[in-house]
């Protein structure tokens, strides 16, 4: 187990490292600067913020610099912020983790139950129907999905807020702001969980019709165990089983998806400042969030794999 | 019995790694070939028989280097298979064949058999893209397949048939020597018997050699004219076919052709039973590596691995019962 | 058939379908579903391709008196705010989105394909770069990647109409590593198939190995990945128009009719706007889909689910 | 204080939450048919005008409900609320409302007095006095004086100063002294008493008055740590501002709200409103302001806006001119527009008026000039060129010119191909390539259009790639932002190559005199100057909708200065 | 033993598929009874509907199969029973057990959790008892160490290990009827014998009936009390043990052990039964062997000959040659 662990640590880092350097010098091929998007300041001006920055450095030597602070803990300096990104990060990243999660948990909880009730039913009305609907959320954009949303359930129905995370000017506290920001959060989360319903839901199907078909449902059937465990217990936990290594990537998806219903709904999260950062060419802000998905994503793929190690039994490590 | 040995296996050894270990060099290995010698003559089918596991196949995929070894020597006509450039080693693919357990995972489902069987003949310069059909068409009938089906791909045909294909393919070259792994374990009794009697046929029409793998101990004796009986990548025995089936030395032998059901009731019989599973080949045990299940274990066999030794003329055994009684004697 | 090659014999007997791709095509013929996205494609594709002839819009640019009509017996889905006939502007744009589909789905799966055969047939340092640079992309969040290279890709000095392309490029940059992954899975699955090793055996070459045994077995998935990812990337295009990095006006496509319609206003009070790019993207990537599904079902139905 | 200039984006409404609209082309939104008005010559420009609300007591619960709390929107803040150190626009919005400047300006451009009572101006032009107005206190209830106003100057002379303000234009002495070399302080700068403090000038300058008369920085609490050469303990206070504004701060809750708290120690007194609430939302804000999260939101002008609040009956609407204009600025580098003619025959082969139409339904007016008409500087005596596609072909065959077999214009076998700029398709950009498109393609012009973010194009532009490229100006709170570019020692990639000595003239010479009039009577010639040689092509000049909801009364949005001036005065109507 | 009532009594069987090709008569109305304590094997080659016979037996086929007749098991005619009420017989008074023993159980349950589920599926017994049950039928299946036997995953142990817990399995309820669908083609001889020996044992102590199905003459030869053999989904010929293998009378039966290489009785040549066993779709009345029958005759092209003795006794054939004698009589 801990050689095992040791290895897939140390397999981490030329990853990262090969991350590192895509991140650096992709963000660095950006026309553009920060220093630049303010079209006001004279050439002199410029010349010293440049310095001031450190943007006057060769690229090879900026990126060194900032590996050598990254490998501190230090993302830098956010231009746009005036602050360190960590705290940026710090700022925004919680509220994002707040809908990822709750659209997370949807998109599994109602990819499997549909996966499974279809994949049990194969070819029945239900199936089809479950088919046409899922490829239905797979076939629409999600900012326009989002626009819809906000049209019906906020402005003219008046159900959900239209965006944001709190009711400005309201002062909840307790349950209640817990129940505003739920509020808050529901057309958002609706709107990312049918972003990634369709794929999940699809690959539950199919994983299910392949279990089913296996020799050892045939044998829990033979048992004469009723219908309901031989599909809960023993099939489910098979299909499973090889999904848990789908949740690293759904990680990156997630956030990717985070830009865009941040933007739309007006939420407080990293993905909207994303866009705003992006925009003033805040570098150290974009390329911070950027290694920290990577991170992130790396992270929770070495989870997975070890997650999955744990659950199966057959490649559990010893 | 002087004809010229075609093959000759000395001290073949074969080891995989079983887990890597990061930080030592003792990884596990599980040796699946462990110190085997024997040799096949010009015109004859050489036998291997042993349960799943033994080796058999690792042993058949080595002579014809499509793997590598870890010690010892394969020489085809007195030549190191092992030491042959490129260039010489497709060429030899010509004379060295190999035939599949599994008809229907050899053959490539996207491939019509007419050009399955034309691949490697115009591949190797064999046939010219003019007489190529006639050459197909030909091996087809020696296989006893019907040449309409040349244009017909493999899910079309049965699995009999597809071993048919196979062999056809193995034949088209019109090679020396056969590999032949399991050929016939995946066949209804009625193919097999079929595709049997081609291996006899083509023998007889071409002065085919066979290594013919198997598990199954009624179908080597109807096939084989030598035979070597494999325990853990080890060989125990090596014989006749008359003095295998006719008189057995090792205690594994007489197990297994024991534990072979016969088709007739009123033949019931005592069996040796052996006791227990197949030791765990990444950690066999030492000495004889059949002394946990042999009925007739000493302690001896626990400490000491017996030699393998000729006891009559082309009888080898290894089994320090044999020796014993033989000192008994 | 791709891998029929010349040189093979081709019997007496007129080479008929192959019996294979009959098989395919009755399993095929029975996926209602499937059928009928195929059928739905067919027609957007006429709808796109061949539609627009049939317009009296199709020269006409903008028309200053006849902004935003609604539906009427001249402009059948009315027009837009630079009185411009959307119906035919759905069309042309159908020509632009589909090109971006097909053409980003062609490169990312000829990139993908390409590079995962290598990783999983040579397998080594080739299979170590390739796999580890796709791993590193994997795990960037793919629309900062989208972001990144529209950015870099700004200073190539592309005229708009030709902007489609370098939305292809982006598109399939951001796409192939998972294809490439799927493909090396496939292809080490089947080198270890016996049919694999028999090539070996018979000593052939190793461009023969790869284009005449290799290739024809991965096609199937290809073909199957190809097709899904074909709604995907007309999907991102539109995501793509939304951040205004996709392809841009006046040259239309669904994104972005979709886009300029992204007001409250607009979506409140000219429904004509966006309800037929929307739809348009809505079947036909619900058809590209139904297709994809029956077509792996058909083409191979023990091949895994993605 | 020095107004950020030019380009919009995220600068856009330093005054205020000139919503989303404003992306450079001036809006992302697109604007109502009104089908029964004809645009032939042109649509009437739709008057500037206040509407009361038909129903107030529509508005939705979630507003009444509210109390004596106002919310307006906000485009993302980046939190650095000291004044003169932000990088984004939007924050110079929220330190308006806690840092109102020493002199300030009104809705023509005029200056007026704010923390300062009065002020002199020696006869040379040389000499600045302030005077403060008495018992004036910072809202933590420290005194506020003329050292406080010192130390503001002398802290953007820093050497280490990290933000865009450039002091140094106000010509201070010794302020260069300060900047560059080992002076320990600042000649120019002498605080007389408490209540006054006197600038030395080096050279006159008419701006100097509000650079130097503007939002200042309490020493006590932002100085305490202070030594020449090292500001970057000031990125602590970023968070907690202190100011003198009506309102102080009180929490910032990064990407949802900026909360204000009434300030009891305001010189005019505390106002009625407790809290104000600056809200931060994306884009389109609309949703917002219908929902009742917002009290106050400003629309894209245009007919759709318009008819959607009065459809609401609670809101008030106040339509007025924005201090900002719309241009494509021509790449003076660019071997094609060295020819004069060749740039005022793209002037007349556009047909600016149709775009204006299609796009603003009226909502907006066709620029002459390179300044607002709210601004003192503004005539109407020079006449914007007109659409003439036969004048343009004829000045092109002039420049040499002449029309190939395709239509396109040719010059030495080189085709007449012009590479347009431009951020964002949406919208009004769609609008615009369009028909300029199809304008240029009649006079014999090949536009080409790349698209790309805007910080790319900026970029790109400095790179000079472009041939046009199309920008918005910000608020001008001054006449001589909308021109400075112009002069030939300005640096600035979007004009560089422009070089005109007369026009060199005469912009050196309106900001050298302080008079108004005369500056305006200066300006006037510029402008006809530039008309022989144009720089640029003028586009519009923008209206502002803003809506307000009826329960809130007191808003006073200003062309020049937004929602600032007017948020003492807000109170909740009964 | 004739004179009591069967255990199992199957009467006009029909188990239909639809197929993409047509309707495929998988097992085409057979009869055949079990009596208690007796073991039946059923003999076919692949496809003729022998594990089609034993699915529909344990209604375990899938919802789109049409099955038809009778099956009384202990006076119940399980094809009427609910969908409840078969599942609780299944694994109780009749259980089954597979030919893969390593993917026939849960990879991700350990053994023990996947036996006591059948005990408490069944009995009303507590968590406790039924572990203990559990050790018990692990010892009883003759492999020591239960206690780390129950908490084994399947892949750590051996088939033959994993096909004892499958008995083991099956037997926790006591079934009176015991379904083996080739419980030892996976293994290898060695195991092979084990395995049956075992069930033989058990079969003994227990005084259940078992239905064993297999294809290996030499496994019937061995543990069969009689033989139903099947073709192409219909009974050709059924008997006791020692008639079918002393006097088969349906070509097919005799074909097939002749073609069957045996241990010690060398042949020079395998008799061979040409051809293969037909599609099963679509056949038009006929003998389905009639086109690989050396002794085919107009009728059999033309018509199904039924299953009969010619002399009341027991074994039983489905063939014109002997129909004729009796019309010939």
């Amino acid at each position: 187990m801990n050689n095992y662990f040791v290895k897939r640590l140390l397999y981490l880092i030329p990853t990262l490292i090969g991350a590192s350097i895509l991140i650096f010098f992709l963000y660095s091929l950006i026309p553009g600067n920060f220093i630049d998007t303010d079209p006001n300041l004279t050439a002199e001006r410029k010349a010293e913020l440049y310095a001031l920055y450190g943007f006057d450095q060769p690229t090879i030597t900026r990126y060194f610099i900032w590996l050598g602070n990254l490998f501190q803990g230090d993302l830098g300096y956010s231009l746009q912020f005036q602050r360190p990104v960590t705290e940026v990060l710090n700022d925004y990243i919680w509220s994002s983790f707040i809908v990822a999660f709750a659209s997370l948990f949807l998109t599994w909880g109602i990819a499997l139950v549909i996966g499974v009730i279809s994949a049990t039913k194969q070819y029945s009305f239900f199936d089809s129907f479950v088919t046409i609907l899922v490829f239905g959320a797979m076939a629409i954009p999600s900012f326009f999905l989002g626009l819809i949303a906000i049209k019906f359930f906020a402005v003219d129905l008046g159900w959900f807020p239209a965006g944001g995370m709190t009711t400005s000017g309201a002062d909840y506290t307790g349950w209640a702001r817990i129940k505003d920001i739920a509020e808050h959060m529901v057309l958002p989360v609706i709107v990312l969980t049918m972003l990634g319903i369709g794929g999940l839901t699809r690959y539950f199907r199919t994983n299910m019709l392949e279990v089913v078909k296996q020799d050892f449902v045939r044998t829990a059937r033979a048992k004469g165990l009723k219908e309901k465990v031989v599909i809960y217990k023993h099939a489910l936990r098979n299909a499973l089983l090889p999904a848990i290594t789908l949740f690293a990537f759904e990680l990156p998806a997630l956030f990717s998806g985070a830009i865009i219903t941040e933007q739309i709904f007006n939420w407080p999260g990293i993905g909207a400042i994303y866009m705003q950062a992006f925009s003033v060419r805040d570098y150290p802000l974009l390329m911070g969030f950027t290694m920290f998905i990577a991170v992130l994503t790396v992270i929770s793929n070495l989870i997975a794999d070890i997650l999955y190690g744990i659950a199966d039994p057959r490649v559990r490590v010893k | 019995m002087t004809q010229e040995s075609l093959i000759q296996v000395h001290q073949l050894e074969k080891k995989y790694k079983t887990k890597e270990k990061m930080f030592s060099k003792n990884n596990e290995y599980i040796k699946a070939v462990d110190n085997v010698t024997f040799h096949i003559k010009e015109g004859e089918t050489f036998g291997l028989v042993g349960e799943s596991g033994s080796g058999k196949s690792t042993i058949g995929k080595s002579i014809l280097r499509l793997q590598d070894i870890s010690n010892g020597e394969i020489k085809y006509h007195g030549k190191n298979v092992f030491e042959l450039d490129k260039k010489e080693m497709r060429h030899l693919r010509t004379k060295m064949q190999f035939v599949f357990q599994d008809p229907f995972s050899s053959l490539n489902p996207r491939l019509r058999i007419g050009d399955a069987l034309a691949e490697p003949l115009l591949d190797h310069g064999l046939a010219t893209k003019k007489n190529v059909k006639e050459k197909v068409m030909e091996t087809m009938e020696l296989c006893g397949l019907p040449t309409y089906h040349i244009n017909k791909y493999p899910h079309e045909f049965s699995g009999g048939q597809r071993q048919r294909i196979g062999i056809a393919r193995a034949m088209i070259m019109n090679p020396e020597f056969i590999v032949a792994d399991e050929p016939v374990s995946a066949l209804d009794v009625s193919i097999q018997a079929q595709i049997i009697n081609l291996f006899q046929e083509l023998q007889e029409k071409r002065n085919l050699s066979y290594l013919f793998i198997s598990h199954d101990l009624s179908v080597v004796e109807h096939l084989c004219s030598r035979i070597g009986v494999l325990y853990l990548g080890t060989m125990m025995e090596l014989a006749s076919r008359d003095q295998l089936y006719e008189n057995p030395q090792h205690p594994y032998t007489k197990a297994l052709l024991s534990a072979v059901p016969i088709p007739d009731p009123t033949k019931r019989r005592e069996r040796i039973l052996l006791k227990g599973d197949l030791p765990n080949p990444a950690s066999p045990p030492s000495g004889c590596k059949f002394h946990t299940r042999c009925p007739f274990a000493m302690d001896i066999c626990k400490n000491e691995t017996p030699v393998f030794k000729e006891r009559e003329p082309g009888h080898f055994v290894a089994c320090h019962l044999v020796d014993q009684e033989k000192a008994n004697t | 058939m791709a891998y029929s090659s010349n040189e093979m014999i081709q019997s007496g007997h007129t080479v008929q379908k192959s019996s294979l791709w009959k098989e395919v095509l009755k399993r095929f013929l029975k996926r209602k579903m499937a059928i009928a996205g195929l059928l739905i494609l067919l027609l957007v594709f006429l709808f796109s391709f061949v539609g627009p002839f049939f317009s009296p819009y199709m020269t006409a640019g903008t028309n200053s008196q006849a902004i935003h009509q609604a539906p009427n017996l001249s402009h059948w889905l009315g027009t837009d705010h630079l009185g411009r006939d959307v119906l035919t502007r759905l069309m042309l744009a159908g020509r632009i989105s589909l090109t971006v589909g097909i053409g980003a789905m062609f490169l990312a799966v000829t990139i993908g394909g390409i590079l995962g055969i290598l990783a999983g047939y040579y397998g080594g340092i080739i299979d170590q770069i390739v796999m580890r640079i796709a791993d590193i992309l994997m795990t960037l969040p793919g629309l900062p990647l989208l972001f990144i290279m529209a950015a870099i890709m700004s200073e190539w000095q592309v005229p708009a109409e030709q902007r489609l392309y370098i939305v292809m490029i982006m598109l399939s940059l951001v796409n192939w590593p998972s294809l490439a992954r799927l493909i090396r899975s496939q292809v080490l699955s089947l080198r270890e198939r016996e049919f694999m090793v028999a090539t070996e055996v018979l000593g052939l070459r190793d461009k023969r190995k790869v284009l005449n045994h290799l290739l024809p077995n991965v096609v199937p998935l290809l073909i199957v990945t190809a097709t899904l990812s074909v709604g995907g990337a007309i999907l991102s295009e539109s995501v793509l128009s939304f951040f205004g990095l996709g392809v841009v006006p006046p040259t239309a496509s669904w994104g972005n009719m979709i886009n300029t319609a992204n007001t409250l206003i607009d979506f409140t009070n000219r429904p004509w706007l966006w309800i037929p790019p929307g739809v348009a993207i809505f079947i036909t990537v619900i058809a590209v889909n139904l297709l994809g599904d029956g077509l792996r079902d058909s083409i191979d139905p023990n091949m895994k689910g993605r | 204080m020095k107004v950020p200039k030019y380009y919009l984006i995220l600068f856009t409404a330093l005054i205020l939450f000139l919503a989303a609209c404003n992306t450079e082309m001036g809006g992302d939104e697109e604007s109502e048919a009104a089908p029964t008005e004809e645009g032939e010559q042109g649509l009437d420009v739709v008057e500037d005008t206040k509407i009361e609300a038909s129903d107030p007591d529509s508005s939705p619960e979630l507003a009444l409900n509210r109390g004596n709390t106002v919310v307006v929107g906000l485009q993302e803040p980046g939190g650095v609320f000291t004044p003169y150190f932000n990088t984004s626009g939007y924050d110079g919005n929220v330190q308006s409302v806690m840092f109102p400047p020493l002199v300030d300006i009104d809705e023509t451009g005029e200056p007026y007095p704010r923390l300062a009572e009065d002020w002199e101006i020696s006869d040379d032009e040389l000499t600045y006095t302030y005077h403060l107005r008495d018992d004036l206190k910072f809202d933590d209830g420290s005194a506020f004086t003329a050292e406080d106003v010192a130390f503001t100057i002398t802290l953007l002379h820093d050497p280490s100063y990290p933000g865009s303000t450039d002091i140094t234009e106000a010509n201070v002495v010794g302020g260069l002294d300060y900047k560059e070399g080992n002076a320990e302080e600042i000649e120019g700068i002498n605080v007389i008493d408490d209540q006054t403090i006197e600038f030395q000038l080096e050279e006159p300058n008419a701006r100097a008055l509000t650079m130097l008369g503007g939002q200042i920085l309490s020493e006590e609490y932002y100085g305490a740590d202070y030594s020449k050469g090292d500001l970057d303990y000031i990125s602590d206070y970023h968070l907690e501002p202190v100011g003198a504004g009506p309102f102080k701060f009180e929490a910032y809750n990064p990407g949802e709200e900026i909360r204000f708290t009434s300030n009891g120690h305001y010189y005019n007194g505390e106002p009625e409103i407790d809290t104000f609430i600056y809200r931060t939302s994306e884009g389109d804000s609309q949703q917002f302001f219908q929902t009742g999260e917002l009290d106050y939101s400003t629309f894209p002008a245009d007919q759709d806006n318009f008819e959607l609040l009065q459809s609401l009956g609670y809101a008030n609407i106040d339509l007025y001119t924005s201090s900002n204009y719309s241009y494509v600025a021509f790449n003076h580098e660019s071997e094609i527009f060295q020819d004069p003619n060749v740039r005022i025959a793209f002037n007349l082969g556009l047909d600016r008026q149709a775009y204006i139409d299609t796009r603003f339904q009226g909502y907006a007016e066709l620029a002459n000039v390179p300044v607002a008409p709210v601004s003192w500087a503004h005539t109407d005596e020079i006449e914007a060129f007109p659409y003439d596609p036969e004048e343009a072909k004829r000045l092109l065959e002039e420049a040499g010119w002449e029309e190939g077999s395709d239509g396109i214009r040719e010059k030495d076998g080189e085709k007449l191909r012009v590479y347009f700029f431009t951020t964002d398709g949406s919208g009004g950009n769609d609008i615009f390539v369009t028909l300029a498109q199809e304008n240029y393609r009649d006079i014999g012009v090949d536009l080409q259009i790349e698209q790309m973010d805007f910080n790319a194009l900026l970029s790109r532009v400095d790179n000079g790639d472009h041939d046009l490229v199309s920008f918005s100006t910000t608020m001008q709170p001054d006449p001589h932002i909308g021109v400075e570019a112009f002069h030939s020692e300005y640096n600035d990639s979007t004009f560089r190559g422009y070089d005109n000595p007369e026009v060199d003239e005469l912009i050196d010479a309106a900001v050298a005199v302080s008079d108004i009039d005369e500056r305006a009577e200066a300006y006037h010639e510029l402008y006809a100057k530039l008309q022989e040689d144009p720089p640029m092509i003028l586009l519009n000049y923008n209206k502002v909708l803003a809506g307000t909801n009826a329960r809130v009364e007191g808003f006073e949005p200003n062309g020049i200065r937004g929602i600032a001036p007017s948020l003492e005065l807000l109170r909740i109507a009964e | 033993m004739a004179q009591q009532e069967p255990l199992l009594s199957v009467h006009q069987l029909k188990a239909h598929f639809q197929s993409e090709d047509g309707l495929v008569k998988a097992v085409d109305g057979i009869n055949f009874d079990v009596y208690q304590g007796e073991t039946v094997c059923i003999v076919g080659e692949s496809g003729c509907g022998k594990s089609v016979t034993a699915m529909s037996i344990m209604g375990l086929l899938p919802d789109t199969s049409k099955v038809e007749g009778e099956i009384n098991l202990a006076g119940k005619d399980l094809t009427k029973l609910s969908k409840g009420n078969m599942r609780r017989i299944r694994g109780n008074e009749l259980s089954m057990i597979f030919q893969e023993p390593m993917t026939s159980l849960n990879p991700v349950m350990t053994i023990g959790e996947q036996m006591t589920e059948v005990l408490l599926e069944h009995q009303a017994i507590s968590k406790k008892q039924a572990t203990k049950k559990s050790l018990e039928l692990i010892k009883m299946v003759g492999i020591g160490r239960g206690e780390q036997i129950i908490k084994s995953y399947p892949h750590q142990l051996s088939g033959g290990m994993l096909q004892r817990v499958m008995i083991a399995i099956a037997l926790a309820c006591d079934p009176k009827m015991l379904i083996a669908d080739e419980p030892t083609t996976a293994l290898d001889v060695t195991i092979q014998a084990q395995v049956l020996n075992l069930l033989q044992d058990l079969k003994e102590e227990t005084n259940m009936s078992m239905l064993l199905i297999t294809h290996d003459l030499g496994v019937v030869a061995e543990v069969a009390d009689r033989v139903v053999v099947m073709y192409a989904g219909k009974v050709v010929e059924q008997g006791t043990v020692e008639e079918i293998f002393a006097n088969p009378k349906h070509p097919y039966t005799k074909g097939l052990l002749q073609a069957k290489p045996v241990l010690g009785s060398r042949k020079k040549k395998l008799y061979t039964i040409p051809g293969q066993v037909p599609k099963l779709v679509d056949l038009k009345p006929s003998c389905y062997f009639a086109d690989r029958c050396e002794h085919c005759m107009k009728i059999c092209t033309q018509q199904t000959p039924e299953l009969k003795s010619d002399d009341s006794s027991e074994h039983k054939v489905a063939c014109w040659l002997y129909e004729n004698e009796v019309v010939h009589k």
